[in-house]
C-alpha cells in the first residue's frame, strides 16, 4: 500500500457515492413522474460512475492487484466508511428529496474544494464530478422549494423528513482522523470551509422552501468508522450477493 | 375541400412516402390508430423498465450496474419521445397512463415474465430487444413524421442496447459451468416469449392488411419473426446454446430456418391477463403513481403560485 | 444416492416449509395483536422446524455428507422446488393470514396422508407436522372469518387478497412427475384426495367468512420445477448471506 | 378502616415479606410506581423482540433460525405476562401501548442501539440477557405477587437464553479470523450500553430508596452493576475476547473488578431520544400499531355479532 490514509480517505466518498446511487437504483421505474425517474436513475448512474473512479484509484493505490469490484462486493459492513445519511431508506419522495439535497449540498461544496487537491487524480475525478454534482444539487435544490412550497399536504411530507433527516446532516461534515490527515498531507480538503457553505445553502433553500429549520443539532454518526445503521447490511445482502454466491467469475 | 379529397390528397402523400404531419388533415381511423400503436409502444417502454430494474442492484459488477441503469434510462426516454409523438395526435398523457392502469391500453406481453437471473438481462438485450429492432427499424419510415422520428432515436439506443445484451450473454458463455447454466436457462424461458412479440400469425392479425396500407407497418408478423429467427438461431450457435425447439432447423429450399409451432394458448392466455407478472406489472405503474399524485399536485401548485408572483 | 425421486419429492414440501417459515419470521415483532405477533412467530417456528426434519432426511439420502444448512443455504433459486404461493410477499395481515390459510388447508391434509407412507421415515415426520398444521388451519381459518365477517373494511380488504391469491392456490396440489411417481411407489400421497378435501374446506371458511369466491381457475404454476416469481431470488439473498459471505463455516 | 391503619398494615406485611395481591389495600404511590416499573419492564420486551428480529432472516443456520425465533416468541410472552401484571393494578394494556408510543413511557435504553452482525444475537443473549438476569432475579422476591409470579417464569426463559447467546458467542470464538473479529466487534459495541441497563449510579437514581423499602428492587444499581462485571469478565476470558475498558482490572482487596467510568453523557443522550435506533424502534411499534388496528377493530366487530347470533 502506497498511502494508507490516502487510501481511507479515497474509500470514504468512494463508499458515499456507491451506498447512494444503489438506494436511489430501488427506485428506477417506480418514479412519481416520468421525468422525475429519469432523473433519479441518471444521479445514480452519475454517483455509481463517481463510485467506479474513486474505487479504481483506490484499488492502484492499494497495490494488491484487486479491482473497483473487489472493493464494492467483497467488503464487509464493517469495511464500509459511508455516513449513515447515504444508507436511510428512500421514504417517500420528500424524503428521497431531502436526503439527496443534504447530501448534494455536501458534495458539490467538496468537490468544488477537491479540485485544487495536491493529488492530480483526484483533483481530475473531483473536477468530473463536481459538474454532474452543480447539476443534481440544482435539481433537489428546486424540487425542496417546490414541495416545501407546493400544497399543504407537500408541506407537510417534506417537513416531517426533514425533521427525520436532521440528525443525519451532520456527520457528512465532521472531521475524522483521515480527514485531517488527508487535509495536512494536501490531498484532503478542509471540511470547515465546506461546512460553511453548505448550511448557507442548506438555509437559503430551507427559507425559499418556507420550510421550518428543526431545533437541535444532535448528529448521528459513526458511519465514517464503520458502524453503520441496521439498514447497510440488508443493502450489502443485494448489491453483494452474486459476487457473493459464485466467487471468481467475470460477470 | 370535402372530406372525399381531403382523403384522397392523404391517400396521394402515403402512396408518395412524404410524411403526415400533426397538423396535416388525416382519417380519424388513421388517427386513432397511431393513438394506440405509438402508446402501446410507449408504454411497453415505460412497464419494461420494471423487469431490468429488477436486477439493478444486484448487478454482479459496478460496470454492469451503470449500464444497467442506462439502459432502464434509455427506455424511460423512449417512453417520453413516444408519449410526446402520441401528443401531437391530440391525446393527453395522462389519458394514457389511465388508460395502461385500467388495463384499458396494451403493453407487449413480454414484460409479463419475470426476470429470474442475471442472464436475464443478457436475454432481454439480445432476444426482446433483438426482436423489438426487428419490429421497429421498418417504423424509421412508418408515414407519421414525429412516429418516424422518435423511432430512428429510438433504434440507435436499441441497437446499443442489443449489443449489450449479447455481450452478456457472451460473458456468461465463456465463464463458469453455472454462468453457462444460467444462460441456457434464460434462452430456454425467454426464446417462445419472444417469438410472440410479433404478434399473432398473419392469418389471425386483424390490423395488419389496414396498418401496411398506411405505411405504419412495413411487413408481415410472420415476415418479421422469421427474420428474427433467421438472424438469432447463428448467434445462439456462436454463444454455444441451444435453441429450445426441437423442430428448429434450416430449410435449404426456403433459405430459412423452419420452426416449431408457437403456444399460442399461452400467448393469448398472458394477454388476457393470466402472465407470471401481469399484475406485478400493472401494480408497480399504478403505485408509482397513486404515490406520486401528491408529488405533482405540489409542482402545480408552486408553479401556479411562481407564476402568480411574477404577475403581481 | 439412494433414491433421486423421492430425495425431490422431499425437497419439494421442505422448500415449501422453509421459504414460508421465511415469509413469516419477516413479520416477527410487527403483528397487529401482541397475542398474533406470537402466533406468526410460532407458526413460522414450527414451519422451519418441519423444513429441518425434510431437509436431514435428504440430506441423508442424498449420501453426499450435506447437511440440512447446504440444503438451505447453498442451492440456487432454480433449485428451490415450492409452490409460488409461498413465497408471495406478506401484504397486509388479511394477505397474511389468506396466503397461510392456502397452505394450511394443503398441509394438513397432506401430511394426513403423508402419515400413511410406505416410508416411516416420512410418515413419522408427517405426524409430528400434522399435529402442528391442525392447529395452524384452526387459526387462519377462524382469522378468514373473522376479518371476512368483521367490519366492512376488513370484509374488503381480505377480499382483495382472495382476489388476488386465487391464482397461487393450485399450484400445490397440481401433480408433477415426481408426484406421480411418488405415489406409484407408495411413498407419497395421492393429491386428488387431498384437492377434494381441500376445496370443501375453502368452500366452507370462506362462506362462513362471507367472501365470494373468485370466478376463474386459472393457476400460476412454475415453483414446483424451479421456476419462481421474482420474490425469490430477494428472500435467498436475505435468507443465504452469512453463508455465502463466509463460506465453510460453523455458526 | 382509616388509610393510616392500612398502611400501616401494608408496611407490616412487606416488612414480614408477605405478598401484595391485587385486591389487598395499597398506597397510591406504590401502585402507581409498580405501574411505572413493570409496564418499562414490558415495553422492554416488545422492544427488545425488533433487534433479534432484524436477523432472524439472515440467521446463517437453520437451527439458530429456529433459535431465535423461539427467542422472540418468548419475549413477546414476557411482555403479556407483564403487561398482564399491569393490568392487575387497574391499567389497561392499550393505555399503556399509548404511552409508550407517545415517547411518554420509557424502555431499557440498550433496545436503540442496532443489530450489525450475526454476533450481535450472541452478545445480546450473553450481555444483555445477562444484565436483565441480575437485574429480574431478585424481583422473583418482589412484594407485589403478580409481579413476583411473572418475573419467575421470565427469568427461567431469560437464564436459558443467555446462555444460548454465550453459546453463540463461543462457536463464533472457535470459528475463522472474521468470526472472532465479529464477536470481538459485537463485545466491543454492547459492554458498555449492557453497563448502563443497570441506570444511574446510585447517587443519582432517585427511585433507588423508595423501591427498596417497598421491595420491589432489591439491590442497588450499582451493586447490581458489580455483580454483572464480576461475572462477565471470567466469561469473556474463557471465549478469548478483550472487554474494551482499559481500565479494568481485578481489585484483590476489594473483591471485586474495577473498571471504567461510565459515559453518561451517552446514557442520558440515549434515554433522551438520540440513541442510534429511538426513532426506528417506535416507529416500527407505531406502525404495527397503526396499520393492526382495522384487524383489531375486525376482531372486535366480528365477535359482537358472534355475541349477537348467540343471544338471538
Amino acid at each position: 500500500m502506497q498511502d494508507q490514509n490516502k487510501f481511507n480517505y479515497i474509500i470514504q466518498q468512494a463508499d458515499n457515492c456507491l451506498i447512494l446511487g444503489q438506494r436511489l437504483a430501488e427506485l428506477c421505474g417506480h418514479g412519481p413522474v416520468l421525468e422525475q425517474d429519469i432523473a433519479t436513475t441518471n444521479i445514480s448512474l452519475d454517483l455509481i460512475g463517481q463510485a467506479r473512479l474513486f474505487y479504481q484509484y483506490a484499488a492502484e493505490l492499494q497495490e494488491e492487484g484487486k479491482t473497483e469490484d473487489d472493493l464494492a462486493y467483497l467488503r464487509d459492513a464493517w469495511d464500509f466508511k459511508n455516513v449513515l445519511l447515504v444508507e436511510q431508506p428512500n421514504g417517500d419522495f420528500g424524503k428521497t428529496i431531502f436526503r439527496q439535497f443534504l447530501y448534494d449540498t455536501f458534495s458539490c461544496y467538496f468537490y468544488e474544494e477537491l479540485m485544487k487537491s495536491s493529488d492530480e487524480r483526484l483533483a481530475s475525478i473531483a473536477a468530473k464530478s463536481h459538474k454532474e454534482t452543480l447539476y443534481h444539487m440544482k435539481w433537489s435544490g428546486d424540487w425542496v422549494i417546490r414541495l416545501g412550497d407546493g400544497t399543504e399536504e407537500s408541506h407537510n411530507r417534506i417537513q416531517q423528513s426533514v425533521n427525520e433527516l436532521w440528525s443525519y446532516k451532520d456527520e457528512i461534515i465532521s472531521v475524522n482522523a483521515v480527514d485531517q490527515e488527508a487535509e495536512k498531507a494536501g490531498y484532503g480538503v478542509s471540511l470547515e470551509l465546506i461546512k460553511e457553505k453548505r448550511n448557507e445553502k442548506i438555509k437559503a433553500v430551507l427559507e425559499e422552501a418556507t420550510l421550518t429549520t428543526p431545533e437541535g443539532d444532535y448528529a448521528h454518526k459513526g458511519g465514517k468508522e464503520g458502524t453503520h445503521s441496521e439498514h447497510l447490511g440488508f443493502i450489502l445482502a443485494d448489491l453483494q450477493f452474486l459476487q457473493r454466491a459464485y466467487p471468481g467469475n467475470e460477470w | 375541400m370535402d372530406t372525399a379529397l381531403l382523403e384522397q390528397h392523404f391517400n396521394e402523400k402515403i402512396d408518395q412516402d412524404i410524411r403526415i404531419e400533426p397538423k396535416d388533415w388525416m382519417p380519424d381511423h388513421y388517427r386513432k390508430t397511431l393513438i394506440r400503436q405509438i402508446s402501446q409502444h410507449a408504454h411497453s417502454e415505460i412497464v419494461g423498465m420494471l423487469p431490468e430494474a429488477n436486477w439493478i442492484t444486484r448487478a454482479p459488477s459496478l460496470r454492469r450496474k451503470a449500464a444497467a441503469l442506462a439502459k432502464v434510462q434509455d427506455e424511460a426516454g423512449h417512453g417520453l419521445y413516444l408519449y410526446s409523438a402520441c401528443e401531437t395526435l391530440g391525446v393527453d398523457r395522462d389519458d394514457l397512463f389511465a388508460d395502461l392502469h385500467s388495463g384499458k391500453a396494451k403493453y407487449s406481453s413480454i414484460f409479463n415474465y419475470p426476470t429470474l437471473t442475471w442472464a436475464d438481462m443478457g436475454a432481454i438485450g439480445w432476444l426482446v430487444d433483438g426482436a423489438a429492432i426487428m419490429n421497429q427499424v421498418p417504423l424509421c419510415r412508418a408515414s407519421y413524421g414525429p412516429y418516424a422520428r422518435a423511432m430512428v432515436r429510438v433504434c440507435k439506443e436499441e441497437s446499443f442496447h442489443q449489443r449489450q445484451g449479447y455481450e452478456i450473454m457472451l460473458t456468461l458463455c465463456n465463464g463458469s459451468d453455472e454462468q453457462k447454466k444460467m444462460a441456457q436457462d434464460a434462452l430456454n424461458r425467454w426464446w417462445w416469449p419472444s417469438l410472440m412479440m410479433f404478434g399473432p400469425t398473419d392469418k389471425d392479425s386483424k390490423h395488419t392488411e389496414q396498418s401496411m396500407r398506411w405505411r405504419i407497418k412495413r411487413f408481415t408478423n410472420d415476415e418479421l419473426r422469421q427474420k428474427f429467427v433467421d438472424v438469432t438461431v447463428p448467434q445462439a450457435e456462436l454463444l454455444g446454446l441451444t435453441v429450445p425447439d426441437k423442430d428448429l432447423k434450416w430449410n435449404e429450399e426456403r433459405g430459412h430456418y423452419d420452426f416449431g409451432e408457437i403456444d399460442w394458448k399461452e400467448f393469448f392466455n398472458v394477454i388476457s391477463g393470466n402472465g407470471p407478472c401481469n399484475k406485478q406489472r400493472i401494480e408497480a405503474r399504478k403505485s408509482a403513481w397513486d404515490n406520486g399524485a401528491w408529488v405533482r399536485e405540489a409542482a402545480n401548485a408552486h408553479a401556479e403560485k411562481k407564476a402568480k408572483r411574477k404577475a403581481a
